[in-house]
């Protein structure tokens, strides 16, 4: 395997509150290479879309990182200037997000919001360029007419044609790392295998890595070869996709899996995870699943590491050998 | 204060800057009732008399007149005196003019607001170019002394301009033509090179010696005493007493006083209890210590009063008994008509006397009495106390009244003759209305002063009022102005002023 | 906005303007106080001639008659005769305008000028001490009695200091000829700079005084506007370009932040026009709220009734133009 | 927070909590506490009678300056009336004034705002063109105007401030409706057949209170000011009862000679109403719902 392009390490971010200090991601590790593609699963608050944000330098004060390490194409994140980090934003490194319609600035057209990625850039030399540049890259993810419709303000697309043209926004610059937050929700089942394919070729002919994030396994279990999943801020499982999805190492894993339809079994019962998300700022080391846990025993309480769960897994869970079938 | 000169004041050798309170609400003439109005028109038009400093009536556009029966009065006219337009004024302006002021319909077919001040002017004859007749309906002595309250007006002007015109656009033939009104902001005038020259019975006669005069308007006091500070203006009017201190320690300017001609008063209902008993009306004259008042609020600019009158005005009774302050005397009085203590009684007056009538209230309140002030808008306040059943429930009314003709008709009369339209306390003594009419059209001056005197003499024994004190009216004046002084009718005339450096 | 739409506005706004000189009028009558008795105060005038001017200023006819009078005339810009200036109302209106609105429109302007910088740091320095003292200081400006207020800064900066003049609207050895009466355009139009300058400087303190409060208002509309803004995703977003600090800042927030803010701007012009009357006194500002206080005072009954009417038409006006910004700033609205 | 946590609150008592975390905004209701206590206690604490004139004491200046005492300990007024004792009881006229014209200003623009909110149709039209014709009416003509209609007096000053103060209330209550009558509870309600008298007040009422506190709060420090402002033309409440808006107006003729006369009573205005807000923002901090989504 290549060296990772995507490296994080004991990454661990915190948001102070009125009623103490909130780890939104605790003790994250994980690695993307180029070319590759991970899937990152969890409810929402589970501290996916917080870890990337903190790859990204995008955390909102008064977040911010207290601990780790964020290895960018063998560059630590954190301890670049403002500038730099910004440089990399949006030329090396995108984020594609979950509903285009409040991602895209109302008040600005289509066509500024992607030009304006190309001029900071400097990827197209002038107004001119850039506007063919946009217009190509609309036209690439799909949209017909692209040219004429670059004036348009984002409120006069239509809600496929938006996700579409925020995806081309976030691709302009050519990045090396897409981190796609949740970027196919939204569409139907034909524009969402168009949009995942365009990223597929992206990553077969320019070796984009690509972390996406979502809490539809479906998708994963289609698109990415690797999985990690993540719950109350802590990755409690990761692995090969096939793997986990065939045999979850940890109850919360499963959990999920039993609560998701299947195509191939429509008619099989569904199990929503009983009890709800503890309290973030009120956290004690123990497991963080045990309170919705089937499973969970006195010794839960104890702090619990990611531990192999062999097939090249982890787990967080001190029972998942017994999980194995 | 205000080391540093702005870069704005700087030195106008020949321009003077008058703050007032108020913006003029016409340039006509005949078309208002206001004293600040009148004071910017009197440096435009020139009247057929005037008062000098001293407020003796002086001729002006007149050369002398005479009285030729109870009944006629006969000007004789200045030759060679033109408007600012250029037209030669004759006697027929002087005709227009008073005809526009005294008969109905006249001003345009409405009425002027001041007729009123030419009594029973029935009509005016032109004898020739230069002689004008004035007939009265009733004998009326004190003509003269209200002559210089009106101004002359060019009637071609008028066929000019009409009566909307002239609201704005006067051709007077006074010392200074109008440049521009900017309304409610300024009244900009300009030398009027060739005026006659004005009274030549006060000294400093020919056109004015400066350029231009600005009225400029400035509502807020303490507004308009920052702008003496600061240099902005030369001449500032109504300067209130607690700011006299702050202008004499200015080093650029200083506090020139002139006694006014409004007396101020608290005026009894007497036709309410406990005003009925005179014991209480003298009570409560006892009862207030005026000189604290004097010296502490008004910073001793207010001459005590004894009775109505001026001590300028003509047939002034100097000799009057005094209510003296006197507490115990007061307690007395009040225990003597039943007074309960802890009565109350309220003081009604206009926002612009609150202070003084608070603390009329809280001296008065040392009797025993609980007396407080009630604020009331002017234009409420006024109509209520004119009227008998309207002030039904009012107790005292604090108030003034102007006499700018020091002449005791003026204010006698008005404020206590049976049924005077400002008789708020709702006096009414035989003998002081037998006196007051027999007075009005005595011709023997004498005679006249004689019987004023009498009246005096009754209105202070019966006490309808608490008299009170004849405020000096207050200037604030830069140190570069020579050759002003205010006046006691508060014109504020700037035909002779000058300036320093 | 289409024109339905602006037929529509208009004929929602007809009752507004009915109701408000319904009102005055009623207002206007039921106060105690009688304009012929305060014009012929101190005056020898016989009950005849009070008659006779009651009946010159109509005001001896019967008070639906005299509604309705007024109501007709109005519609045809006649709105009778100044009582105390013996004047058409509407010329002694348009006399006193221009100084209003210069004051006015210098006022928000600055208020503008002074709100969005402090509004747009305390969103960005969100519950750090910077958004604190922001807004204890924006606190002070809407807590400050104006009048006080004004004449505390005419002792400092016009008597102590000598920076700025005391009052009026510019200085008389500047003078240029008034074609708009908007001496700031005049002095400009003249080619004067001595002459702006003076008018600039004579605006400053009512300017600041009038304001202060507004500017306060806007701010905090300004920062929450800005702080829910730069929590939207495409922010974000736009962050995540790679864009500079400054452009997402000041382009794609402050964009969308200023619509709440034009629109309230817009509507509290209506309500500095109208409130101004205080400094307009401190100042010696020869503008309308002055002449309407005195002339609620003197019962000119004709210039209340036509300048409450100009009022309401500018709240009605300003209203309207609130939202054609609102739609102009905000693609989405755009029909 | 978890929702089991939040659950075990309701909305006031959740409000509640995060007001008493939030510092400012205590701090601010004491001082607010402390100047009502003030009021309360004027007669027993103020410790001359405000009305009290001496004319020898005219404009001494407060105990710490020179020719000040502390039997005076703010100094005197033009009159020689004690300033701290005329603070003390024009504390009562300011914050009662207020009050007063907040409490009934809410009540009747809640109402009208519910009632227009909920009914829709000529009820809102009605109540629509009402609010906009008043607020086309500038407040202090408006003000002006009324004080001269119905003479001076504290009632009237009162009925002057409510008669605009409503809508402000009213505007935000209507809105808060609006939405609530598609809420869920008031179709379950309207569908067991309650009344819409029975739907506004015990349905949509409690859910639409924190809007109006917050508004309530913010106008009164507006209040406050405009009874100073009529103060100052002249249209404030009868001497010798004290306000501070006519403390400030009646002493700013003096503000170079005896600055404490109109500034005093001038800062404690700006506290209250500096507390005021403060409060007032703590209080939308702690029960505006749509600050604490994220």
């Amino acid at each position: 395997m290549n060296p990772p392009l995507l490296s994080v390490r004991g990454l661990r971010t915190v948001f102070p509150t009125r009623r103490g200090p909130v780890v939104a991601a605790d003790d994250v590790d994980l690695e993307i290479a180029e070319g590759e593609a991970l899937g990152i699963v969890g409810e929402s608050g589970s501290g996916k879309s917080v870890t990337f944000l903190s790859v990204l330098g995008l955390l909102r004060p008064p977040g911010r990182i207290e601990a780790g390490e964020i290895l960018f194409a063998g560059r630590d994140l954190r301890r670049l200037p403002h500038a730099e980090l910004r440089a990399l934003r949006g030329r090396q490194m995108a984020l594609a997000m979950q509903d285009a319609l409040s991602a895209l600035n109302p008040a600005f057209t289509i066509g500024t919001q992607v030009t304006e990625t190309l001029l900071t850039h400097r990827i197209a030399p002038d107004m001119r360029a850039a506007r063919a540049q946009a217009a190509a890259l609309l036209t690439r993810v799909g949209i017909p007419a692209a040219a004429e419709r670059l004036d348009d303000y984002p409120h006069q697309f239509s809600g496929g044609m938006r996700q579409r043209a925020m995806i081309a926004i976030s691709l302009a610059a050519r990045p090396r790392l897409l981190v796609a937050d949740e970027p196919t929700t939204a569409l139907d089942v034909t524009l969402r295998a168009q949009v995942l394919d365009l990223l597929d070729t992206l990553r077969r002919e320019d070796g984009l890595a690509l972390a996406l994030i979502t809490h539809d396994l479906a998708v994963v279990a289609e698109r990415c070869p690797r999985v990690m999943v993540m719950y109350a801020g802590q990755v409690v499982e990761s692995g090969p996709t096939e793997a986990v999805i065939a045999r979850p190492r940890h109850p919360y894993t499963r959990g999920l899996l039993e609560s998701l339809p299947r195509l191939e079994d429509p008619d099989r019962p569904l199990h929503p995870i009983p009890g709800q998300v503890p309290d973030l700022a009120r956290l004690d080391p123990g497991c963080r699943f045990r309170n919705r846990c089937g499973m969970a025993i006195a010794e839960c309480a104890a702090p619990v590491t990611l531990q192999p769960a062999g097939e090249g897994r982890l787990s967080r869970c001190i029972r998942a050998p017994e999980m194995a079938p | 204060m205000a080391a540093a000169r702005p870069a704005y004041a700087q030195a106008r050798s020949r321009e003077v800057r008058v703050g007032v309170a108020q913006d003029a609400l016409t340039l006509d003439p005949a078309n208002h009732r206001n004293r600040d109005t009148q004071n910017i028109i009197r440096n435009i038009h020139d009247g057929l008399l005037t008062r000098d400093v001293e407020m003796r009536v002086q001729p002006e556009i007149a050369e002398s007149w005479r009285q030729i029966d109870a009944r006629t009065f006969e000007f004789r006219l200045r030759p060679d005196i033109r408007f600012q337009s250029g037209d030669l004024l004759s006697a027929a302006d002087i005709k227009f003019t008073f005809d526009r002021l005294a008969k109905d319909g006249a001003m345009g077919g409405q009425t002027s607001p001041r007729k009123g001040l030419l009594g029973p002017l029935q009509d005016t004859v032109v004898v020739d170019e230069r002689t004008v007749r004035m007939h009265l309906a009733a004998p009326w002595p004190i003509l003269p002394a209200m002559v210089p309250f009106q101004e002359v007006v060019n009637r071609r002007q008028f066929d000019r301009v009409g009566q909307e015109g002239m609201q704005t656009r006067p051709d007077g033939c006074g010392p200074f033509r109008l440049a521009e009104w900017r309304r409610g902001e300024a009244i900009i005038l300009e030398r009027f090179a060739a005026y006659y020259g004005g009274s030549t019975e006060i000294p400093g006669t020919g056109p004015a010696q400066i350029d231009r005069a600005i009225f400029r308007v400035i509502p807020e006091n303490s507004t308009r005493v920052a702008g003496l500070l600061a240099g902005e203006v030369d001449i500032i009017s109504e300067l209130p007493a607690s700011a006299m201190r702050q202008v004499e320690a200015s080093q650029t300017a200083q506090v020139m006083k002139v006694n006014g001609t409004r007396s101020f008063f608290v005026a009894f209902n007497l036709a309410r209890k406990p005003f009925d008993d005179i014991r209480v009306r003298r009570a409560l004259n006892h009862a207030l210590d005026k000189g604290a008042i004097i010296s502490r609020i008004l910073n001793n600019t207010a001459t005590a009063l004894r009775g109505v009158m001026s001590p300028d005005a003509f047939a002034f009774a100097a000799d009057l008994p005094e209510y003296g302050y006197n507490l115990a005397r007061a307690r007395a009085l009040l225990a003597e008509a039943g007074v309960a203590e802890g009565t109350e009684l309220v003081i009604d007056t206009t926002a612009a006397l609150k202070e003084i009538a608070e603390a009329i209230a809280a001296l008065l309140s040392r009797t025993g009495l609980r007396v407080r002030a009630q604020i009331w808008e002017g234009a409420v306040l006024g109509p209520m106390w004119q009227a008998a059943e309207r002030r039904r429930d009012r107790d005292m009314y604090l108030t003034s009244w102007g006499n700018g003709a020091l002449d005791p008709s003026d204010i006698m009369v008005p404020t206590l003759r049976s049924g005077g339209r400002g008789n708020a306390a709702g006096f009414s003594n035989a003998e002081v209305d037998q006196l007051l009419d027999a007075a009005e059209t005595e011709a023997d001056q004498a005679r006249r002063a004689e019987m004023y005197r009498r009246a005096q003499a009754i209105v202070t024994d019966q006490a309808p009022w608490l008299f009170l004190w004849l405020p000096q009216d207050i200037y604030g004046v830069s140190r570069r102005v020579t050759h002003w002084r205010p006046q006691a009718d508060s014109r504020i005339n700037l035909h002779r002023i000058r300036l320093a450096g | 906005m289409t024109a339905s739409r602006l037929l529509e506005r208009l004929f929602q706004t007809l009752p507004v303007l009915l109701g408000v000189s319904l009102i005055v009028f009623l207002m206007i009558t039921l106060t105690p106080g009688d304009p012929v008795e305060i014009m012929l105060a101190d005056s020898r005038a016989t009950p005849e001639q009070a008659a006779v001017l009651r009946h010159d200023l109509g005001l001896d006819r019967p008070l639906p008659e005299r509604f309705l009078i007024f109501l007709g005339r109005a519609l045809t810009g006649d709105f009778g005769i100044s009582f105390f200036h013996r004047r058409p109302v509407w010329d002694v209106l348009v006399e006193r305008l221009p100084a209003t609105i210069e004051l006015t429109l210098a006022a928000i302007l600055l208020a503008l000028a002074v709100a969005i910088p402090l509004g747009v740091a305390a969103a960005v320095k969100r519950d750090t001490w910077m958004d604190r003292a922001l807004s204890a200081i924006s606190l002070f400006g809407v807590s400050l009695p104006g009048f006080w207020f004004g004449i505390l800064l005419i002792l400092l900066f016009a008597v102590q200091w000598g920076i700025f003049p005391v009052g009026g609207r510019t200085s008389f050895d500047l003078e240029v000829a008034r074609i708009t009466g908007f001496l700031l355009i005049d002095t400009l139009l003249a080619g004067r700079l001595d002459a702006f300058g003076a008018a600039l400087r004579h605006l400053a303190l009512p300017a600041i005084t009038l304001g202060l409060p507004t500017a306060a208002l806007l701010a905090r509309v300004v920062r929450s506007a800005m702080a829910e803004v730069l929590t939207s995703d495409y922010v974000l977003f736009a962050e995540a370009k790679g864009l500079s600090r400054g452009r997402v800042l000041l382009r794609h927030a402050l964009k969308n932040a200023l619509i709440p803010v034009v629109t309230v701007a817009a509507i509290e012009t209506g309500s500095l026009l109208g409130g101004n009357m205080i400094v307009e006194t401190v100042f010696g500002w020869p503008g309308l709220g002055r002449l309407v206080v005195e002339s609620i005072f003197a019962r000119n009954y004709p210039l209340v009734q036509a300048a409450v009417l100009f009022y309401a038409v500018t709240y009605v006006v300003l209203n309207f133009v609130a939202d054609l910004l609102y739609t102009g700033l905000n693609p989405k609205v755009r029909l | 927070m978890s929702a089991a946590e939040a659950g075990a609150l309701s909305p006031l008592g959740l409000g509640l909590e995060r007001f008493r975390a939030n510092r400012t905004a205590l701090l601010a209701a004491a001082v607010i506490l402390l100047f009502v206590l003030a009021a309360l206690s004027a007669p027993w604490i103020a410790p001359h009678d405000p009305a009290d004139a001496d004319l020898f004491r005219r404009l001494q200046p407060p105990a710490w300056l020179e020719g000040g005492e502390w039997g005076f300990p703010l100094g005197c007024d033009s009159l020689g009336r004690d300033i701290l004792s005329r603070l003390l009881f024009g504390a009562r006229v300011s914050l009662l004034v207020a009050a007063i014209v907040i409490c009934i200003a809410a009540v009747i623009g809640t109402l009208a705002g519910l009632a227009a909110g909920y009914l829709r149709g000529w009820t809102d039209t009605l109540i629509g063109r009402l609010v906009d014709t008043l607020l086309g009416f500038p407040y202090l003509v408006f003000a002006i105007g009324l004080m001269a209609m119905m003479g001076p007096g504290l009632h009237n000053i009162i009925l002057v401030l409510v008669y605009k103060e409503w809508v402000f209330s009213c505007r935000v209550v209507r809105g808060e409706t609006l939405a609530a009558r598609e809420q869920d509870y008031v179709e379950a309600a309207r569908a067991l057949g309650a009344g819409p008298g029975h739907i506004m007040l015990r349905e949509i009422l409690p859910n639409v209170l924190s809007p109006v506190l917050v508004v309530a709060t913010f106008r009164m420090a507006y209040v406050i000011i405009m009874e100073a402002s009529l103060s100052f033309l002249g249209l404030g409440v009868q001497p010798p009862t004290p306000s501070w808006g006519s403390m400030v107006a009646d002493g700013r003729d003096f503000l170079v000679d005896a600055w404490w006369v109109s500034t005093l009573p001038g800062l404690a205005i700006l506290m209250l109403v500096l507390a005021i807000n403060l409060a007032s923002q703590g209080l939308r901090d702690a029960f505006d719902p749509r600050l604490h989504s994220a």
